[in-house]
């Protein structure tokens, strides 16, 4: 387990600079997206352009989404690179745009969602994953963009098993307490041959909804599209509204944001250790674990008024301010709850046995399917949304919150069960420290009102914001149109990256009886993915 | 297909709530009460959550809360379920497996309708949503709440039950004046 | 197994005494608002009703047409957030109530009169 | 008047439907009265050879005068009570099948050959086991052989059967030669060539001759018998055979190896050391645990039936080693009763093998396939069917109460005795030997859950499979065979006693009230051992199954029950892809045996072809590598080809070159005279 010291973060100028190096690429930052470099490809060089960019070295694709002001879909790739993020805009005339995830395979899953919301695909016969449309979604679907020309079915390709191998169906209504999920779990009787996920169950249609309404109404809906990180969820969302409006909450809000958000972290990791426990069939260990993590959420309730942090995050600043004192007091005993819990849990053999060499991910397959947040950083990727300090529109008053606090990012080696463990107790033990370096810089509630139609210059506008949830990176962009409300909002929580990554860590060398530990150690909401 | 009295509340869903209802749900109690004695096992569905209902839940089992010493025990199997806790706004690709988890189910049955979402609160029906649960299967006993702490959950569960006495038609939200409080 | 074992007899009992018993913990759970029915303006009320995320709040219509003069509050719909009381801080405060569960859908539909309606 | 004279009269009936089949099987009332006469014959041979069982041994007789002679020997006929317990099932068989086949067959050329081949393989058979003398039983069982050559042949055109029937003809010739060789050493040191005769002076043959004749004898009843690694023939065979055809092959003829081992074993050459009993012992119990790893990996129904036989016979040698063994130790009481054991577990064998090779062809017939993982759901298509394969399945699961269990406790009980031959390295070796029988029944159970419930559980896996219906398909010889399993298993103790009368014509020792004091209870051997009574154990079994029914039936006024789908877990449909398959079921064990299997997987994803990982149609295989035929088996055809290749020359076809050849022999044969 190693930590990683931010690199000094890159103003934006820099990133321009090396974009310019790129061969195939005119850049100007036409500045249309505040909080990110935004640069116009025609679509006949996109193809050209996505391989300089996913060559580029420190660049990964951190998203992908189409909106369609206008008639005509507009293809946004978002770049993360050290030094900031950088969003590519692309018309789209025709129902069809070049591959891109033959390029960088992380876009599949996006390319997936754009045709079922939007309609237009990938120029390939290949077929494409059933991601958030229910089989029987008729024409009148609700969609954000026109309907695809044909049915999604024809696209999907059939999940059919063929020799010695039979699908195991799991779900969708699975185990107790969990949520709803079906796996198709090909299996040759032993070990897992194949495994395909559907989440459709769970598509409340978040994006569609957010449409129409101010950022304060839709932060509320915002924090519920993946609750387990509704602050991460919402902070990205408010930050991309504040860019989009360009304001920037206080340095105090902001700190108030980070507290709440390394409070998430803590029980995040916390339930995920508890869960890892009951995968292996540890009782004692999720019962240790499960006391800490009650008590976290009692700290959470005493120090922000709600368990699970909503509210927390206001569009413009902070809906609540924390009791610093109970945190100071409450914080240090909860946290030993769950470092003693660890500890004995490390000196568990039956328990480490089950986690060492299982669920293995390789550092390639992490960057090659663009995951982010613990799994990620299990293979060595040093990936954190905390190191982008950049904030939006040039960044907080006095810089990002995790500016000053230089946060240490934890990796480990090995990619397996184990590493992600490590890595989520290191992260917790950074988590307590920062907070008390927050609280030390002082917190508070701070109720900008936004600013909306008829109080002065701001028009709409659009913008992207970012925030490190318990699961990684989650990245949000907002479009205004002129009286402040939402033309179109785009939500990607960490989940959505690192599914893509369990079926994988599945199908290397893994038993049955494996997943549920791989699972828990993924620690993802199909609410995140499905939203 | 069920018990008695869950058909004779099958046609009404959770819509505008007819006043026989509470009397229904209280002979579901008695019946639970003499057929299960004070043992019952519960059955979760999560139709469309955003996650952390589920993460309450599973708390109720933690050190903490301990269901266990109440006598209420989690099922993974429907067929051993005497009520199902629902928990999201229903949506209505999910439709198909919440009836066939309903029906899995032996009677006599309690839907226990959870959550803000589960009661209407978050999500206004439309194409994605039915909006509540009581759409789609019969409720008996709701808890509000976003997300019903586990206290919550356990005062829903002994409701549930007959055990606890219910307080919510004696609440009325009022309070108290109190002078020093703003204008006049 | 025993290193667990004489954790569990260190740690000592954590487990709650509720129902039997009330839970401190409970007194940092969000809770529904209670309103001052003094101070409940009908242009209060829409403020809070303008601002409420969910379908708490609303005040439906009189048989004649115009709107009525009670607040309609739906406690199931209630999601605690606070909007109200940050909309109108004199008017709200906090019930302090989490025993909510209802056999009744109806039971958590709550009627409260506004500032000089008729009760 | 004695057995023999009724069973000249299945003899008779047996010739007279092979002429029948022969000239008028294209018709179908020919086709009808050949199955009259050969079932008739049938039944003649199970009375004879029931009568002979108690009746004892008839003396050697040469029917038709000592003038009459087979290519050039004696006919000699006898009938002994060894032989008894195989006539009976030879008959039993022949019944069965008589009733099958005239629904299976469709009346047509091929056929009445078919029905003539085998008709004279019956007769041979019995020719077998009536031998009295060398030649007659050598001339008897090669043309068994020959006529099992052409039963097999059924569909000549197809390159399988071709295929099939010559891994059979090959084997069988081998072991003919061997068995020769056998003989002829034994009649050259007893100067004798009627059996009876080899037997009374059986001391006379010195130690080592005697030791090659039984190991000589051993390995070419062996080829017959299917012991490893001389099995390989029962796979090949048995699935290009009709289903009558195969029952036969399994039920008949492969028990005629264990016949004449045992003819060797314990009637022509007696006691003579421990060891060749353990080599017999080692040889049987490895056959088991080989053959019944490998019906793990089938899922042919036919093919695994046929592995499944390997494992049966492999039970019955390592009684029959260990019978020996007990002889070399003075433990006569468990010589009688391990042979006792063997047979009765042979006519076990033979009733529910012969049943489920029946059933295998009905399931084909209304199915089309055999292939277990193209079936399911058939018990809900093949209701009748399906009743008769679970007491079969049952039966050869050695589960109680059926009559599997019976023998296979009774074998258990004997190897358990190992302690009382005194050697230590004996009783081990024999644990170890009914230890290895342990692993076998167990996972016989597991291959036959699998062999039942893949093809007739769940839901059908084809439309092919869905669209089966029960539209007259033979019941009356499996039914027939189902109700012979269940008597072999109830009325134990009555078979037991009439086998231990053949064992005393053998071994001298009268077990009878040793091992049946009577009260229905069966008692291996030992009074101090141990003891139980199948008859009993199958009442309480019933009564005890019929328990929860009454319950049921009690509790049924309280609560109105409720029928609902299965728990699917919310899915919006099964799909028969969802469900268990044969290869999937027997995974566990390709990979705990992987030494065995060396199995080769290979699999085809749509998330590996594709570095995004969309999910689509997956392929996974696992290929077990046939470990006899690729590294024993291959090699030996390699030389024999080689050698055919070197002596071509000699076949030029030159007219002066055959003068000089016939020169040469002449000059030695005048060179050898005069030496």
């Amino acid at each position: 387990m190693t930590a990683v010291e931010p690199r000094a973060a890159g103003t934006r100028e820099s990133l321009v600079r090396q974009l310019a190096g790129l061969g195939g690429l005119e850049v100007r930052d036409s500045g249309a997206t505040r909080g990110a470099v935004t640069i116009r490809i025609p679509a006949e060089t996109l193809e050209a352009a996505t391989h300089a960019l996913a060559g580029m070295a420190g660049t990964r694709l951190a998203d992908m989404f189409a909106d369609n002001d206008g008639d005509a879909p507009t293809l946004r790739l978002v770049w993360a690179h050290e030094s900031g993020y950088l969003v590519t805009e692309t018309e789209i005339e025709c129902d069809q745009y070049p591959p891109l995830s033959d390029i960088a395979p992380a876009a599949f899953v996006e390319e997936c969602e754009i045709y079922e919301q939007f309609g237009i695909r990938p120029a390939t016969g290949k077929p494409l994953n059933r991601l958030m449309l229910p089989p029987h979604a008729g024409p009148d679907f609700p969609r954000l963009g026109h309907r695809p020309a044909r049915p999604p079915d024809e696209a999907h390709a059939p999940h059919t098993v063929e020799g010695q191998a039979f699908e195991f169906p799991f779900g969708p209504v699975r185990q107790v307490g969990v949520e709803s999920l079906y796996y198709g779990l090909v299996t040759s009787g032993e070990e897992v041959v194949d495994l395909y996920l559907f989440t459709w169950h769970k598509h409340r249609g978040v994006e569609w909804r957010l449409r129409g309404k101010t950022p304060r109404e839709a932060i509320f809906l915002a924090e519920r599209a993946e609750g387990l990180s509704a602050v991460a969820v919402g902070w990205a969302f408010a930050a991309a509204a504040e860019a989009a409006l360009g304001i920037a909450p206080s340095s105090a809000a902001a700190r108030t944001r980070a507290v709440a958000l390394e409070l998430e972290r803590l029980y995040n990791h916390a339930a995920a250790t508890a869960a890892l426990c009951q995968a292996t069939g540890l009782t004692v260990g999720q019962s240790a674990a499960e006391i800490a993590l009650e008590r976290l959420l009692r700290v959470n309730a005493a120090a922000f008024g709600h368990r699970y942090l909503f509210g927390v995050i206001d569009p413009g600043g902070a809906g609540r301010a924390p009791d610093a004192d109970v945190l100071r007091r409450e914080l240090p005993g909860a946290y030993g709850e769950l470092r003693r819990a660890a500890d004995a849990l490390l000196a568990t053999n039956s328990f480490v046995d089950r986690l060492e060499a299982t669920g293995i991910l390789t550092t390639e397959q992490a960057r090659r399917l663009g995951l982010v947040g613990p799994v990620a950083r299990a293979t060595g990727l040093a990936v954190d949304a905390r190191l982008n300090t950049s904030g939006p529109r040039g960044g907080y008053p006095d810089g990002s919150p995790y500016a000053g606090p230089s946060v240490k990012v934890v990796t480990a080696d090995g990619g397996d069960v184990f590493a992600r463990f490590q890595v989520m107790l290191g992260e917790a033990a950074e988590s307590v420290r920062l907070i008390v370096e927050f609280l030390d810089a002082g917190t508070a509630a701070d109720r900008t009102m936004l600013p909306v139609k008829g109080d002065g210059e701001v028009g709409g506008g659009t913008g992207l914001g970012w925030a490190e949830s318990p699961r990684g990176e989650v990245l949000a962009w907002v479009a205004l149109d002129e009286d402040g409300r939402i033309s179109r909002a785009r939500l990607r929580p960490g989940s959505v990256r690192n599914w893509r990554g369990f079926d994988d860590a599945c199908r290397s060398q893994n038993v049955f009886t494996d997943i549920p530990i791989i699972e828990a150690s993924f620690w993802l909401t199909a609410a995140g993915l499905a939203r | 297909m069920s018990s008695g009295v869950n058909d004779a509340r099958r046609g009404t869903g959770g819509g505008p709530v007819a006043q026989d209802e509470a009397e229904v749900a209280r002979q579901l109690r008695d019946k639970i009460a003499a057929q299960f004695g004070r043992s019952l096992h519960i059955r979760t569905l999560d139709t469309g959550s955003c996650a952390v209902c589920e993460q309450e839940i599973r708390l109720l089992t933690a050190p903490h809360y301990d269901l266990h010493r109440l006598g209420f025990f989690f099922t993974p199997a429907p067929r051993h379920a005497d009520l199902l806790l629902v928990t999201g706004p229903m949506v209505r690709a999910f439709d198909l497996a919440a009836r066939k988890t309903y029906e899995a189910m032996p009677g006599p049955k309690v839907v226990v309708a959870t959550g803000a979402c589960a009661l209407g609160g978050v999500y206004p029906p439309d194409p994605f949503v039915h909006g509540q649960v009581g759409e789609v299967l019969p409720v008996d006993v709701w808890i509000p709440g976003c997300p019903p702490s586990p206290l919550a959950l356990l005062y829903g569960l002994g409701v549930a039950v007959g055990r606890l006495a219910e307080k919510t038609p004696g609440l009325t939200f009022i309070a108290d004046e109190d002078p020093s409080g703003g204008e006049t | 197994m025993p290193m667990w074992f004489a954790r569990g007899l260190r740690r000592g009992v954590v487990t709650t005494r509720y129902p039997a018993r009330p839970d401190r913990s409970s007194a940092f759970l969000p809770a529904p608002p209670a309103f001052r029915p003094r101070q409940l303006t009908r242009e209060t009320a829409d403020r809070m009703i303008a601002v409420c995320p969910s379908t708490a709040l609303s005040r439906p219509e009189k048989g004649d047409g115009e709107v009525g003069g009670v607040l309609v509050f739906d406690v199931g719909a209630c999601t605690a957030c606070g909007r109200c009381a940050e909309a109108a801080p004199h008017a709200v405060t906090s019930s302090g109530e989490f025993e909510l569960a209802a056999t009744a859908r109806s039971a958590l539909i709550k009627k409260i009169p506004l500032l000089g309606e008729a009760r | 008047m004695n057995p023999l004279d009724i069973l000249y009269g299945a003899g008779g009936a047996w010739l007279a439907a092979a002429a029948a089949g022969l000239l008028a099987g294209s018709w179908r009332l020919g086709l009808r009265a050949c199955c009259i006469l050969s079932g008739l014959g049938g039944a003649a041979a199970v009375a004879g050879g029931g009568w002979s069982l108690v009746y004892g041994d008839t003396r050697v007789v040469s029917p038709g005068g000592a003038s009459a002679t087979i290519v050039g020997g004696p006919l000699q006929l006898q009938a002994t009570s060894l032989a008894g317990v195989f006539v009976a099932l030879l008959g039993i068989v022949a019944v069965a099948i008589a009733w099958y086949a005239p629904r299976y067959h469709e009346a047509a050329r091929g056929t009445a050959v078919y029905l003539a081949a085998y008709n004279l393989a019956l007769l041979a058979c019995l020719g077998v086991l009536t031998a009295g003398g060398m030649v007659t039983f050598l001339v008897a069982w090669e043309s068994m052989s020959l006529a099992c050559y052409l039963v097999i042949l059924r569909r000549p055109r197809s390159g399988a059967a071709a295929g099939g029937a010559f891994w059979f003809l090959a084997l069988s010739e081998a072991g003919f030669l061997l068995i020769v060789a056998a003989f002829v050493i034994l009649s050259g040191k007893t100067h004798a060539t009627q059996l009876d005769v080899m037997a009374a002076r059986g001391h006379l043959v010195p130690g080592g001759w005697r030791a090659a004749a039984y190991l000589l004898a051993l390995a070419g009843f062996g080829c017959k018998a299917g012991l490893v690694p001389l099995h390989v023939w029962l796979p090949e065979a048995h699935p290009v055979a009709p289903a009558d055809g195969s029952a036969f092959l399994s039920g008949v003829v492969v028990n005629l190896g264990a016949y004449g081992i045992a003819l060797f074993a314990f009637s022509l050459l007696p006691g003579g050391g421990a060891w060749p009993g353990l080599v017999t012992m080692g040889a049987g119990a490895v056959s088991a645990a080989i053959g019944i790893l490998y019906a793990l990996r089938e899922r042919d129904i036919k093919r695994f039936l046929a592995f499944s036989t390997i494992e049966n016979t492999g039970i019955v040698v390592t009684a029959f080693g260990a019978a020996m063994i007990f002889h070399a130790y003075r433990q006569q009481a468990l010589w009688a009763f391990l042979l006792i054991a063997g047979l009765y577990h042979v006519a076990n064998h033979g009733c529910y093998k012969t049943l489920l090779f029946l059933e295998a062809g009905v399931v084909e017939h209304a199915a089309g396939t055999r292939d277990m993982d193209r079936l399911g759901g058939l018990v809900h298509r093949l209701p009748r069917s399906a009743v008769i394969t679970f007491v079969g399945t049952l039966g050869i699961a050695a589960l109680p109460p059926l009559n599997g269990f019976v023998s296979e406790w009774l074998i258990f009980q004997g190897l358990f005795q190992g302690f009382r031959t005194g050697s230590h390295l004996i009783a081990i070796l024999i644990v170890l030997a009914a230890a290895t029988l342990g692993l076998t029944g167990g996972l016989a159970i597991y291959a036959f859950v699998r062999g039942f419930g893949i093809p007739y559980l769940g839901m059908p896996r084809t439309r092919q499979a869905a669209a089966t219906r029960e539209a007259g398909q033979p019941i009356a010889g499996p039914a027939l065979l189902a109700v012979a399993c269940v008597a072999l298993a109830v009325g134990a103790p009555v078979m037991l006693a009439a086998l231990s009368r053949a064992a005393r014509t053998v071994t001298g020792v009268a077990l009878g009230p040793l091992l049946l004091p009577g009260k229905l209870t069966v008692i291996p051997a030992h009074p101090d051992f141990s003891a139980f009574s199948p008859t009993y154990l199958a009442i309480f079994l019933v009564a005890a199954c019929a328990v929860p029914v009454l319950i049921f039936l009690a509790g049924r006024p309280r609560a109105a029950s409720v029928s609902v789908p299965v728990w699917d877990g919310g899915i919006v449909s099964f799909r028969p892809r969802m469900q268990y398959s044969a290869m999937t079921f027997s995974a566990p064990t390709r990979v705990t045996f992987d030494a065995l299997y060396r199995p080769s997987v290979s699999v085809r994803r749509a998330s590996d072809d594709d570095p995004a990982g969309r999910s689509g149609p997956v392929h996974y295989e696992a290929q077990v590598t046939p470990v006899f035929e690729r590294y024993l088996y291959r090699p030996i055809i390699r030389a024999v080809e080689w050698l055919a290749d070197a002596i071509r020359p000699l076949q030029s076809g030159d007219v002066n070159l055959y003068l000089l050849y016939v020169f040469v022999m002449i000059l030695l044969a005048y060179l050898l005279g005069a030496v």
